[in-house]
């Protein structure tokens, strides 16, 4: 049997699987095997990508069983922009790991390929599933592989945090497991896509609904649910900084646009998605402040995450909406893909930096910032991003936002985004300033320099933020409205 | 007509894709950095020219590219854009020697001609625009770009400007990012139409009144309209050539430039008149004319004298701009250039003071006439310029002020010329009295550069003599065909035909 | 009938689960706490599948729950070790005090 | 008028060009600078010329300024005859006068950019053009003014470009406004000059042709200039407010007695007062500079009769083009003689009485012709009061005849020594004694008067001054009398407004201070709120709190389910 | 029959409900240990009542036993000595000293 456009999706969740179980077998050849397992599923994702540019939505039933007891793959819009969100982060980080490791002469951690690759496990699997409960395991997939690169090689706040990390994350995932079970018991089924439409017209929907919707915020880490967050971040490596801010809360992100594409959504009624918007601001607003008083630089771009994540859930009340769904929609895609290149740039250089000074206080770090302008370049251009400032990924995204607010009348979210945009702009120049600021000790002490290997992703991630800005026409059609239903809606 | 697509685009390239180079190049590698930015700027100059041409007899430059639904990214020439890109081209080559100049020696910069060039391709983007969004897009491009400048010197008082700088005008970016994404949900794609694009739509005159508000605080703002100057004295930390280039180029020109589009061609002229939206506009400029002027007088260091000047005179073209009438419309465009070239000149001089002989206050600046002669004439001219005094260039922004706002029967703002003519020349008068008819007392504070021929180094010297003439002759000669007058006068028979 | 009651007893061992995630301070009894929740889901999973007797029993559910437990109980080994290993960063009070805790 | 014939029209261009070219010249270095000074004093030869071949011709330069017309009507003829005229004189004085002044080269920069300014001002025909040449004229005189940069000079000139200032302000408005009204700058025209209009231009010329009470920089000025450029400040330069008003107002065209009124009595008050308060001064400059109020004040009572009667117009133009060459010529004539009195004073006062007694208007004097055309024309109108203005005008010429006693009484007791005059200079002065002496004969519509009522007050005044010499109280006495210090209203003003100014202007630290004081509060509410932000993000990591959130968000959200 | 099944069910959600309980509420934690292995065992029961004779089978080796020795060797590893106070509730993001 040839091999058809639609044998890519297995192979998109399969090779990294297979790479992890060879990285764990092969300890030495660790870097090989992740580069080689990452380019063949880097490829896989292209495959898949042209697939759903050409043909469309892309189903693929696992060991030839259709949907209802089968494993079905899907790849629609929405999960080819989330796997080549993925992709391009992953393959990203990896090469900054190279060096980040090793080049002060420590060794990388023996766990870091193997776990790295089941968290891509994790998350194609999770973009390409359709089944609630399957979303469920790879979730967990996601969580453990996820506090597992939080610990790696790290140190006592590495730990404490990555175990914090792991027990909000079961707590999260049970919650949304007893929500799934809550609706199966009332109508007998695990697809989202079903399960979406009459999830609040039964009994057992009242109770399940809140507690899937509350696990997805706590995975999300959304305002005032974000404890577990800005540790871990701030405390793990860098490169796994990078990956846990940029994919693993998107995990969870991901499956709130699953549930509420599938029509979830329209069924919670306008108070509840104004309360979910209400969430999302006052994480905005609290983690923006928490960014801005941080004292610590990657600290500081943690909570950032926060703040960022809050705008998601603008999704609810700006896509309730017929009319400025679509463009509500498109917004918050495109608001996922800008915050994750931006921030996983922010966090692989402020990596550097770290390697370079040995700390990453925000109040010892004027004038000392690395000499190369790659890395400030990096810096500069992803906060330009993440404030969303022309040109770049976020202002697309923010502007978007901002006119399905103003569309469909809402203005107190064009309020939020106006003061969103402000704090923003005050945490990131308040990093910014110390890549200007003169030294204030005489002596200048000469930071090491980072190697290219390091500034060169942190760069490449910035530019694809900022080059996001003028890709809207090209990503149309993956973003309307229309076509990300395709598969899951039926 | 054909339509030429490449040069709108080759304009802003020559100083963007240079100022990129810049970030590149060793700090060390002086001499190229100086060839490469000086090439790019006669590049770009010739350019305009080309361009400057083409618009006059009719060519059409345009480039459409999509960026967001239904808004895309359009450059278009026309005659406004070319007064305001002509201006920032040929400063900038002017700017760019005197920069080379001053800072010579100094640290960091690479960056600090990288940003200035980057500035300047945001600046010909806000020239070039022809929709409000993409307006929008390099207004805010421009703030990026000119935050390193502010913060350059990198000291605890650069870093505290920098921020006021950019609470500010990110604060106004966002207003106008929600007034134009507001204007543009109620009336589709916004490419600027002389007469105003408006023209078409019926939309509720309440929203648009609010609207015309939001966009005129998002412009004040880098305009400095009072209450919306806080940022603009205390940005005077940068080096002198920036502040030149703030003030007398870029960011405050950014600011009226915009505003003048909103009033012309997005509202247009009716429009905004019927909405009673241009009185409370005069007003405000006419405040903001006379605050200034006060301000001014009460500093004594002489670069926040000239800042306070500038939070006065840019609203000149705003209060142009805001009166009815072709007349007094030609004497606001026009000032766009005019004081473009005075208050150029005068930060110039400023920074051949501070640089030669370390001076910066006006009280320090006692007979330094006889030490710099050059540089004080250049100086003179410049701020008889500002106060009005015939026949230098500012004279004829403020007659056509003058004679606009009374042949429409606005009286009031003959007296706030008048008021501000005489505050003008109180706090200018006295920085001329100082220099050339006081006596020199002490050694200057610091005196750095000694040159036996001139009186400073050439590159600092040249670019005020140069600008300082030009300003004398574009009042001179304003009558002639290839005055900024006559230009101000050929988009102004575009605006308002019939 | 059996089944309702066990989807009762789920849910309250759901709700001490949580109970005890959140109020309990030790990392362990958190983890003891969650493996409760889990189990307390699972169980509404299976009462659920139980329809009665003569009646078949849903695999689904079954299936679900298996990998439910093989889940738990990785996590929960992976609660462990972290817990071991943040312990001994706590006996060694050097290390807390040290500079460079932010690096990694 | 016609175009003018290419040298005609080099002639017209050359009177403020040349001027202008000579001060780039002079203000260069080395031999250029040398030549530009040996050149300086000729410079208004020109204009002379210009007077002499250019006659009602016109000459259009568009792209200068908005478009530049320059020309001679009549009235600008006879204004270039006496104005190019002293400012030759004066010009050769000079050269003399300041041989072994180290500055002399900055005195003739200032000399020559406002003898072109005067020249210009003449030769201007649109309203922009002139207002150029006027302003550069009052600018570039206050380098005359603070040529010596004693404090008092300083003072004067402090007094003098604010008022300079105020005046140019107050002219452009004016201008504007009659350009408004008509649309277009060239020829200056008055289809319907608002009050408005009117009032600015009185007031703004008025500054310059010293009329009350914007006059109180005149008496501070002129005398503080060394004494050639007094000569051109009283004789010529005080014209060019009077030019202004000539060529502004809208005289003979429309009806204005609210104006016209006003003027006539500012300009009698200005008569009197300048007569009462010259009397009480001690320096001969002094006393001519109030000398000269006066007399502009007649000048100023010829406008507003125009302003009253339009229809009188032509005579009125007629009389005041006399008057005020006349004037010219014998002020100017009086100044320079202050400073030939440093040498031979026996020769220099006995030649004084001349002009002295052209300015009290004595018979066969071209004053004495001048002061009867103007009574004419008042007579020719019938106003409220003018039975009285026979009388009053025989007591304003007894006056100005009792303050030219008093002017050379002054003068021989304490005339200027510090500088001594060549040759040159001794040549130009008696030229224009002789010009004086010989006035009524030349002046174009002068004639030789010989009325007695012109004598006999001219008589008695001298015959007064000539006894209160003699008899009356010592000369230092005199202003115990009755005591007017120079500039007169200025000092109480200053000694009143100036705090008060300068109360208004040291806002600075007020809202500096506000605004440091702001900064830091910002500053310390930042920091405690940060703290505060801090402290309660600790918080909200405790999982206790997280319990609650997550109840509560549960709760909510089943709550609002339940409820829609 | 019914009454007696209905007996055991009741005894069986008890138990659970009170082994549940008391494993997260004793003071001790080695007997919070083996009361959860208890309630795994337990629940291995139910899941046998619940005619999921898999998921019994899977509950008694993975719940209880591997879970249980899990636990059992983690209390060893912290001894008597850890967790005075408890270590989870630190905040990593607070600010290390300068």
């Amino acid at each position: 049997m040839p091999l058809g456009i639609d044998d890519a999706l297995p192979f998109a969740v399969v090779l990294p699987a297979v790479a992890a179980v060879a990285a764990v077998v092969m300890p030495h050849w660790g870097r090989a095997v992740g580069l080689v397992g990452g380019l063949m599923t880097a490829a896989a994702v292209v495959v898949i990508a042209f697939g759903n540019r050409v043909g469309g939505p892309i189903r693929y039933a696992l060991g030839g069983w259709p949907a209802p007891l089968g494993i079905e793959l899907a790849a629609d819009g929405l999960a080819v922009v989330m796997l080549a969100l993925v992709a391009t982060v992953m393959l990203t980080a990896g090469v900054y790991a190279l060096r980040y490791f090793d080049h002060d002469g420590g060794a990388e951690p023996a766990l870091f390929w193997p776990l790295a690759l089941l968290l891509w496990t994790g998350l194609n699997a999770l973009a390409l599933s359709a089944d609630a409960f399957n979303v469920y395991v790879t979730l967990e997939v996601v969580s453990l592989a996820g506090v597992g690169l939080c610990a790696l090689g790290g140190r006592g706040e590495a730990i404490v945090a990555a175990l914090r990390y792991l027990l909000a994350g079961m707590l999260a995932s049970l919650l949304y497991l007893l929500g799934v079970a809550l609706l199966y018991v009332e109508h007998g089924t695990l697809d989202i896509a079903t399960l979406a439409q009459v999830a609040v017209t039964g009994a057992a929907g009242f109770v399940a609904v809140p507690c899937i919707l509350a696990g997805l915020a706590l995975k999300a880490a959304l305002f005032p649910l974000h404890f577990w967050l800005p540790a871990a971040h701030a405390n793990a490596n860098a490169p796994v900084s990078a990956l846990l801010s940029a994919l693993v809360v998107k995990a969870a992100l991901y499956l709130v646009l699953r549930w509420w594409l599938a029509g979830l959504g329209m069924g919670l009624g306008p108070i509840l998605v104004q309360l979910l918007g209400a969430l999302g601001a006052a994480a905005v607003l609290w983690g923006s402040v928490q960014a801005l008083v941080a004292a610590r630089l990657k600290l500081s771009v943690a909570y950032s995450t926060v703040a960022q994540m809050g705008y998601l859930f603008l999704l609810f009340p700006l896509a309730a909406n017929p009319t400025t769904a679509s463009t509500a929609w498109a917004g918050i895609v495109y608001l996922v893909v800008a915050h994750g290149l931006a921030k996983a740039a922010l966090f692989l250089a402020s990596g550097s930096v770290l390697r370079a000074h040995g700390h990453d206080r925000l109040g010892e770090l004027a004038g000392l910032l690395p000499r190369s302008p790659i890395t400030k370049f990096a810096i500069g251009l992803s906060g330009v991003s993440l404030i969303g400032l022309p040109f770049s990924g976020g202002f697309v995204g923010k502007w978007l936002l901002l006119n399905a607010a103003i569309v469909s009348g809402q203005w107190w979210w064009v309020a939020l985004i106006f003061a969103g945009s402000l704090l923003a702009a005050a945490y990131v120049f308040r990093i910014v300033a110390l890549l200007f600021a003169q030294s204030e000790s005489p002596i200048d002490v000469a930071p090491q320099h980072s190697p290219m290997l390091m500034e060169l992703p942190a760069l490449g991630l910035a530019l694809a933020a900022v080059g996001l800005g003028f890709a809207y026409p090209a990503l149309e059609s993956t973003l309307a409205l229309p076509d990300m239903l395709g598969d899951h809606a039926r | 007509m054909t339509t030429v697509q490449w040069l709108p685009l080759a304009v802003i390239s020559a100083s963007l894709v240079p100022g990129l180079m810049n970030f590149f190049l060793g700090e060390e590698r002086h001499g190229t950095r100086v060839a490469l930015n000086i090439a790019a700027a006669v590049l770009k100059l010739t350019l305009v020219v080309v361009m400057l041409a083409g618009v006059s007899s009719g060519e059409i430059y345009e480039v459409r590219v999509r960026l967001l639904p239904t808004a895309d990214l359009v450059l278009h020439a026309d005659a406004l854009s070319l007064l305001f890109v002509t201006l920032s081209a040929s400063l900038w080559l002017l700017t760019t020697l005197y920069a080379v100049a001053y800072l010579d020696g100094s640290s960091h910069r690479s960056r600090f001609f990288g940003f200035f060039s980057l500035c300047v391709s945001a600046t010909a983007g806000i020239a070039l625009a022809g929709n409000l969004l993409t307006l929008l897009l390099f207004y805010e491009a421009l703030t990026l770009a000119t935050y390193p400048l502010v913060v350059h010197r990198g000291t605890q008082e650069a870093l505290a400007a920098g921020r006021l700088y950019l609470a500010y005008t990110l604060s106004g970016g966002m207003v106008l990012l929600i007034a134009v994404a507001w204007l543009r949900s109620l009336v589709g794609p916004l490419d600027f139409v002389p007469g105003g694009l408006l023209r078409e739509h019926y939309v509720d005159a309440t929203k648009l009144v609010v609207i015309f508000a939001l966009l005129v605080i998002g412009f004040g703002v880098k305009a400095a309209l009072v209450p919306l100057h806080g940022w603009l004295p205390r940005a005077m930390v940068a080096p002198a050539p920036v502040s030149a280039l703030l003030h007398a180029v870029a960011v405050v020109k950014a600011g009226v430039f915009g505003i003048v589009r909103v009033v012309y061609d997005v509202y247009g002229i009716d429009l905004a008149q019927s909405l009673g939206v241009l009185g409370p506009l005069a007003v405000f400029a006419s405040v903001t004319i006379v605050w200034g002027s006060v301000r001014a007088l009460q500093q004594d260091e002489l670069k926040k004298r000239l800042a306070f000047s500038t939070v006065s005179q840019v609203a000149y073209i705003a209060l142009g701009t805001a009166v009815l009438g072709p007349i007094a419309t030609i004497g606001g465009l026009v000032h766009l250039v005019h004081q473009g070239l005075m208050k150029i000149t005068l930060f110039f001089c400023a920074g051949n003071l501070a640089e030669t002989l370390g001076i910066h206050h006006v009280s320090e600046m006692r007979g330094v006439g006889r030490r710099m002669p050059l540089t004080m004439t250049a100086f003179t001219v410049a701020a008889f310029g500002m106060i009005g005094i015939p026949p230098i260039a500012g004279f004829i922004s403020k007659w056509y002020l003058g004679l606009g706002a009374v042949s429409v029967g606005a009286h009031w703002v003959l007296g706030v010329l008048m008021i501000s003519t005489v505050l003008n020349a109180a706090y200018f008068l006295p920085t001329v009295y100082a220099a050339w008819f006081q006596e020199p007392e002490d050694p200057w504070p610091r005196e750095s550069v000694s040159t036996r021929t001139i009186e400073t180094r050439w590159m600092l010297l040249l670019p005020p003599l140069v600008t300082g003439a030009a300003a004398l002759a574009a009042g001179l000669l304003a009558g002639g065909s290839l005055s900024p007058l006559a230009w101000a006068q050929f988009i102004v028979a575009q605006e308002y035909r019939p | 009938m059996t089944g309702l009651g066990y989807v009762v007893v789920g849910l309250v061992l759901a709700a001490m689960g949580i109970w005890g995630v959140v109020v309990l301070a030790h990392p362990l009894r958190k983890l003891l706490a969650l493996n409760i929740l889990g189990s307390g889901v699972f169980l509404v999973l299976v009462a659920v599948a139980d329809r009665g007797a003569g009646q078949a029993v849903d695999p689904v559910p079954h299936a679900l729950v298996l990998t439910g437990l093989v889940v738990a109980v990785s996590a929960t080994a992976l609660g462990l070790v972290l817990m071991l290993r943040s312990d001994d960063d706590r006996a060694a009070p050097s290390r807390d005090q040290s500079d460079d805790k932010g690096v990694g | 008028m016609t175009p003018a014939a290419p040298w005609q029209a080099v002639l017209l261009i050359a009177a403020p060009t040349l001027p202008l070219a000579l001060t780039l010249l002079a203000a260069s270095r080395g031999r250029l600078a040398d030549l530009a000074l040996r050149m300086a004093p000729w410079a208004a030869l020109p204009a002379l010329a210009a007077v002499a071949w250019a006659d009602a011709v016109e000459v259009s330069v568009t792209w200068l300024m908005l478009g530049s017309h320059l020309g001679l009507d009549a009235t600008g003829r006879a204004f270039l005859g006496f104005t190019a005229f002293l400012w030759l004189t004066a010009g050769i004085y000079a050269r003399s006068y300041l041989t072994h002044d180290p500055s002399a080269r900055r005195f003739f920069v200032f000399f020559l950019l406002s003898m072109s300014g005067n020249l210009g001002l003449i030769v201007a025909l649109d309203a922009l053009t002139f207002f150029l040449f006027f302003t550069l004229m009052s600018l570039a005189s206050y380098g005359l003014v603070v040529h010596e940069r004693t404090p008092e000079n300083l003072r004067a000139g402090r007094v003098y470009i604010v008022l300079a200032i105020l005046g140019e302000v107050l002219v452009f408005a004016g201008i504007v406004l009659v350009v408004a009204a008509s649309g277009y700058t060239f020829p200056i025209a008055h289809r319907e000059a608002s009050s408005l209009a009117v009032g600015l231009l009185l007031v703004g010329f008025g500054i310059k042709a010293g009329a009350l009470p914007v006059h109180v920089w005149l008496p501070l000025a002129h005398p503080a200039a060394p004494t050639p450029a007094s000569a051109v400040l009283s004789g010529a330069m005080i014209k060019a407010g009077l030019l202004g008003w000539l060529r502004f107002l809208p005289l003979g065209v429309v009806e204005l007695p609210g104006w016209g009124t006003t003027a006539v009595a500012v300009g009698l008050l200005g008569a009197l007062y300048g007569v009462v308060a010259g009397l009480s001064q001690r320096d001969p400059k002094v006393v001519l500079a109030y000398s000269s109020v006066s007399q502009m004040g007649y000048l100023t009572m010829a406008v507003g009769l125009g302003l009253l009667a339009p229809a009188l117009w032509p005579a009125v133009l007629a009389t005041i083009v006399l008057y005020a060459t006349h004037h010219a010529l014998a002020k100017g004539t009086l100044f320079l003689g202050v400073g030939a009195a440093a040498g031979p004073r026996w020769l220099v006062v006995p030649a004084l009485v001349l002009p002295a007694l052209a300015l009290a208007g004595a018979s066969l004097t071209s004053g004495a012709s001048a002061k009867a055309a103007l009574k004419g024309v008042f007579f020719a109108v019938s106003m409220p009061g003018s039975e009285w203005l026979g009388a009053l005008f025989t007591v304003a010429t007894f006056g100005t005849a009792l303050l030219m006693g008093r002017f050379l009484v002054v003068l021989s007791v304490r005339a200027d020594t510090q500088h001594t005059i060549g040759g040159m200079a001794w040549g130009a002065w008696l030229v224009t004694v002789l010009a004086v002496a010989t006035a009524a004969l030349w002046i174009p519509g002068a004639q030789l008067v010989t009325a007695p009522e012109a004598l006999w007050p001219v008589l008695v005044g001298g015959m007064v001054s000539l006894l209160l010499w003699r008899y009356g109280p010592r000369l230092e006495a005199w202003p115990r009398v009755v005591r007017v210090p120079p500039g007169d209203i200025l000092d109480p003003l200053a000694r009143w407004g100036m705090p008060v100014l300068h109360k208004a202007l040291s806002g600075e630290r007020w809202i500096e201070r506000f605004e440091r004081r702001g900064t830091i509060a910002v500053a310390d509410q930042g920091r405690v709120l940060a703290v505060a932000a801090r402290r309660t993000e600790r918080r909200l990591h405790d999982w206790r709190l997280v319990g609650i959130a997550l109840f509560l968000t549960l709760l909510s959200m089943v709550a609002v389910l339940l409820w829609a | 029959m019914n009454l007696l099944l209905g007996l055991a069910d009741l005894v069986l959600g008890a138990s659970l409900i009170g082994l549940g309980w008391s494993a997260l509420c004793t003071r001790d934690l080695f007997a919070g240990c083996v009361r959860f292995i208890a309630f795994g065992l337990v629940m291995a029961l139910v899941w046998a009542r619940l005619r999921a004779p898999d998921i019994a089978l899977a509950e008694a080796a993975i719940g209880a036993g591997l879970t249980g020795a899990l636990l059992l060797a983690a209390l060893r590893g912290i001894g008597v000595s850890g967790w005075a106070r408890p270590g989870e509730d630190r905040d990593a993001t607070e600010e290390p000293r300068p």
